[in-house]
């Protein structure tokens, strides 16, 4: 009996179950954050991202991602885990595979947000269908399956661009093909739509934070490594730095303290720090949080004003800024190899190109899903539906009643 | 006896309730039925922001309050809720007056002017 | 045709309101607006305790139903109502009754008497 | 000036609240009061299924606006309200008026006609 | 000191405060899905279970489940823990004995939910008190207590039987004797008395979920064995099979993707798998989840509609209904045993007879506590009480204040 | 490698991630128990208290809390971690930090609840930052950083004077001094103002519970000790004990099963046992309980209705005053030293000493910073923007939106 085996396989089982829990953090920051109208379609579709993410991973998923790999660009074997080894990376292949498949359906429910509240619900089925099979695996094949990103030194501890960055694209191209809500932009002007549950919105921000520990710390799949502690700790100040950064920025340019802005910016945070986790200082990590805040809060304003793509939660700022810029940032930041730690230009350069085509690929895979869904049963609900609401419609109930 | 019966229908702010509800129960006001609605008159909603974009709040909360009164009170009513509505600043509200053709009780049964009489 | 058209308006406990409807149905009302409202009246609310401290309820739920209908019926509007509101005990209700200038349907713009006929 | 004053009530649609506030604005109607009710009319609601349970839907939500206007512009809030909804569907809704005794402007005392001017 | 003592005590301590969150799962599952005037009765209830829960489980319930066993039919010593080994199956008996005592108030929130929104407050603790002191233990000594079920070979290897089968056919009784709500049925006709709250139901299935890798991960109570992930995998696998075919079928059968079945359904498949968890294949797993979600649905339209069983939550649907199923199953899927397996029908058989004795056990002796409560304290609220809502009636207090 | 070192370190590190979650667990308590126009306040508040909180300890609190002591009175040295050793305490030193540095936080939250719904937003967050790098890091030198409380013998297991004694007295003084809320005094009457949201509040109870385990558990930092699920054990059933006794004792006193009371009865059991949950035994745990759930109630209506110092959440009693006669308790219960095990008075009076001393301390401190605050700044919000509600007044936004 090989006892870190044992205590490596238990942290990573810990962590595993900690991600899963994330599914109800991103239920409801979906939910809290968008209209009580909509609040049963938005449910439905993350208890089905996680059925389909799992079950996809383990027929097809896990078989391209880590499967033997072929001319480093895709995995081809191991489906329905035939023939899987008895530990990998220093784990029971039972906890790493869990692990993995938990983080895979992660990838889809981001899109889920960016496109909440008009989009039909088998609409984005299929898609989910698509992300869990192909893209997140495909591209997660490259940076973590042995693909060519890995044989190139591209560094992502913990998915700030196999999961975030990737997830945020999708959801940006998802998010502009199907257009905006009804009501947003009205005659060339921008319109608030506010969402209609803060309090459960800021219940999923901090379970998310909660899930994230195992999400960063769990990456290392090993207890043992003192990396494990350093991720956590690194996991935590970049979600306050964020946040305090988020928060100070709102007030500065919005003269209000806005709560959908914090809470966005301790995601930023936490998005931001998690493809270096393991590799940057505390201090490093406040910076990285900081920035976050700050950057997410200009994208959001930039997305929702500029490029006019309706992205209710904030998904594409939080996830796919911060998630690409973060990785960008080991660069500059990863003690062993950044810029600032006299590393020289050489890893930013390969983080850089990195997730340029990582978010490439995501962005033409997606393009491609969603224009064959646009073309053939249609992305968005009827206009009528999308006013009474996709809840009564699609799933014939309503979120809450009170009367 | 039948006397002339009136409804009269006051709007103002939701935090001056439970004052009004305590003058109009000094000058004998038992029956009250209100309401939360949401009121567009001369005065605008504060400006408010949600994620950077301003938000224009033009419905603001307001209570309506229905008494329906036998028509001597009916000044009275109108007296004492303007003296504590009224501030001089919009948003103190209106107040408006309606006849109403038949009350019934229908504990009793009783019609008219006794059905608006409290006794237990 | 000139009749006159008269407004219901029942006020009483929410758990009326399926019993009041098919009441109200049976007698061939088709339409009525049901709001929830709070009232006060002679019916006091139990006191409740919230840690400890008591809670006067003096507001209660109530359900407020309006029925627009033509002169003839508004006598059994509210004979029905009686019949099935009617227990003896405070909280029992009361019914406004109001004079209506005129209807008009959005679908059809018929007015008045017109307005309130039933057919699709 | 003695002109006589009304009430306007508009039942129709929730998701009709923004296109008619603008269109009531535009022919100058800033005051209205609007609340949210459940309208029983003669649309009837899809049937919903809850836990393959059907579940009858008669109780539609409705918002109701509330306008008071002098004699004059009657016609013309309904004129505008009809344009605004009228799709010829059942559940375009229904417009009922009646009249008003008195008005009072709570903030500067004014009655009546005055009571309806908007001015700051 | 034996590392594997200290390994194996400390995943069931992380497991037993995994089993712990599961309260507020229940709690918010039952508060979801009925209505806004009885959520506070619920809550109530919630917590009292939990309180006499583990407390009646230390007094009494352990001396009688895992005490010296009596002619294979009941335990009887270490009450209060007197006299308690050090250790217990390689785990230190401190986290033993927690795992035990959070699991035995799971039992008794089963009935709760089925009970819900008539029930007299005081007459469900008295039933709480009995189910938690004579019920379960009792039954669980026959089937973990070294009972004559565990002696003829049954397998129940996380409760599927001794928790979820027995508080599921509880319920039944007790939703039988209580009789329906007002409402519900008229005329003889079903109407439907929708859930207030779907997103905080939703939460709660979530955080049921999450818990349940602490149910079932722990109940091997050996971090050590392949078994702890391989469970882990069978729960992630049967609640995600059982999601999605819950979905389908609500969607073939009733025309719409049913929220509140889709999230039983869930729940159905995790109730699925648990009797075997750890014994059962990752395809065995997506088959009975598969299956248990199909069942359910059609188990609540049974009650509902033909016996006329008014259960608001659907606890006998998914814990009796799935757990008794679930038990059987393992006859079937089993791999070292099975039917399916080339274990013949001996398996199948003992399982069968095994969960027939423990409904029967329940159901008589729920029936006798609910029988004996009826005629005294009387079961259900009065009509006036049960239209007003339990919460002002007999707590004082409105669950939501909005105005 | 040192395995007790890995065991212990990664025992710890799962305690910190539990302890964390609390923070979600005191913001739902907050709102649940407060009005539904301050929701958003208060849920910006917890999540500044996290931002703040654990930066303020890593620049400044761990420093003075656990640097290099100064007279027995405070540390100075280690900020920002500089010059900190690999292990401490038989943990590696990141996992202690991170253990420490989340609980840092959770001093400042109890004091955000008892001055809810009237306070300045910039108040707090002022008050925070004090708390944070001062109040809290000060005296906890003093218990747990080898101040002279250390060095007299004074025994806080896990922070039941050190953090909500502390925090339950700066409650005290900051809730007396920003003056009641607006209508909760009339006429020298008491009114209540009913929180609005139970379901919410009680699940923030239950996910506080469940962080417990942690916070009482990890506080041993050593999973190889048997202490740690004694820990676990006394936890549960103190916060059992203490949910029934208040739930019996409002029955008796107010003539209704109060759900306020019962849920704040479930926190005043937790508090209880935290000074002592590895020094008592369960059948102390339970006593322990039950006392503080009777006490509790006591307690809020003293200062409820004789000091008239309006606590909306119940913060004083349950933190201050169970935190400070638990830790006394200690005194009476501890089996090595307590006066009911033949220890003598000696440890009961050191006991009451430390508690003396430090609530002192803690009430001078808070005192000093909210005098100067309502000085300069001032503490309370106008009247018209406490009764329109802090979230449209002071965030521009309502938590709830419904039409
Ligand atoms: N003409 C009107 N018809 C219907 N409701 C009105 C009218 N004028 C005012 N109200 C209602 O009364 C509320 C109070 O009006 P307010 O703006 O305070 O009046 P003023 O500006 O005249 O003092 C408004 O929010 C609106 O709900
Ligand atoms: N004079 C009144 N004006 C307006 N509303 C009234 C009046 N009297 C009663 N109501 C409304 O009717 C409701 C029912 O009154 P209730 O107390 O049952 O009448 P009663 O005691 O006469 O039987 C009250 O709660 C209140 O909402
Ligand atoms: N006679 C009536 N009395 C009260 N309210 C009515 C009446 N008729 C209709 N309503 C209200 O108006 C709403 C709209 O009616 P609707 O069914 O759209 O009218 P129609 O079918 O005549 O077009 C109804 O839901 C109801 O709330």
């Amino acid at each position: 009996m090989d006892i870190n085996l044992i205590l490596n396989s238990m942290w990573t089982l810990i962590s595993a179950i900690l991600v899963f829990i994330m599914h109800a953090g991103f239920a409801l920051v979906e939910v809290g954050f968008t209209q009580s109208k909509n609040a049963v379609n938005i449910i439905m579709k993350n208890f089905v991202t996680v059925g389909i993410g799992v079950l996809a991973f383990y027929f097809v998923g896990y078989g391209l991602m880590y499967g033997n790999d072929l001319g480093s660009f895709i995995g081809f074997s191991s489906f329905m885990l035939h023939n899987t080894p008895e530990t990998v990376s220093g784990v029971s292949f039972e906890v790493y595979f869990l692990f993995q498949a938990i983080f895979c359906a992660t990838c889809a429910t981001i899109v889920s947000g960016a496109m909440a509240e008009r989009t039909k619900f088998y609409a984005y089925i299929v898609f989910c269908v698509v992300a869990t099979t192909i893209i997140y695996p495909l591209i997660g094949h490259w940076i973590w399956g042995g693909g060519f990103l890995a044989a190139m030194g591209f560094r992502d501890f913990a998915g700030g661009t196999a999961v975030h960055a990737i997830g945020g694209v999708a959801a940006l191209i998802g998010a502009y093909l199907v257009g905006p809500r009804e009501g947003k932009y009205k005659k060339g002007k921008v319109k608030a739509i506010p969402g209609h549950n803060i309090p459960l919105g800021a219940l999923g921000v901090l379970i998310l934070w909660f899930g994230w520990f195992g999400f960063n710390g769990g990456s290392t799949l090993d207890i043992t490594s003192p990396l494990t502690a350093h991720s956590a700790i690194t996991t935590l100040f970049g979600g306050a730095a964020a946040t305090l950064s988020a928060l100070l920025f709102s007030i500065v340019r919005y003269k209000t303290p806005d709560a959908g802005l914090t809470l966005n910016g301790a995601l930023a945070g936490l998005v931001g720090v998690t493809a270096g986790a393991s590799m940057i200082t505390y201090m490093g990590a406040i910076i990285i949080g900081v920035a976050a805040g700050i950057i997410m809060i200009l994208a959001v304003g930039f997305f929702d004003s500029v490029l006019k793509v309706d992205d209710p939660v904030g998904a594409i700022s939080v996830h796919g800024v911060c998630g690409s810029l973060g990785t960008i940032a080991v660069g500059l930041f990863a003690t062993d190899g950044g810029l600032f730690y006299g590393g020289g230009f050489s890893l930013l350069g390969i983080q850089t190109l990195g997730v340029l085509v990582c978010i490439s690929a995501s962005a033409v895979l997606s393009f491609v899903t969603f224009i064959i869904l646009k073309k053939t049963m249609g992305l968005k609900v009827s206009q009528d539906h999308e006013i009474d609401g996709l809840d009564n419609i699609e799933h014939g109930i309503s979120a809450y009643i009170n009367l | 006896m039948d006397k002339k019966i009136s409804k009269i229908e006051i709007i103002t702010r939701p935090r001056m309730l439970e004052e009004l509800k305590e003058a109009l129960n000094q000058i004998g006001i038992t029956g009250i039925t209100v309401s939360s609605v949401l009121g567009c008159g001369m005065q605008k909603g504060a400006t408010e922001y949600y994620r950077g974009v301003p938000l224009e709040i033009n419905l603001l909360p307001k209570i309506k309050l229905e008494i329906v009164v036998c028509e001597v009170p009916v000044d009275l009513v109108i007296e004492t809720a303007k003296k504590v509505l009224h501030t001089g600043n919009i948003g103190d509200g209106k107040i408006f007056v309606y006849d109403v053709a038949n009350v019934i009780r229908v504990r009793t049964g009783e019609e008219g002017w006794d059905a608006l009489q409290d006794k237990i």
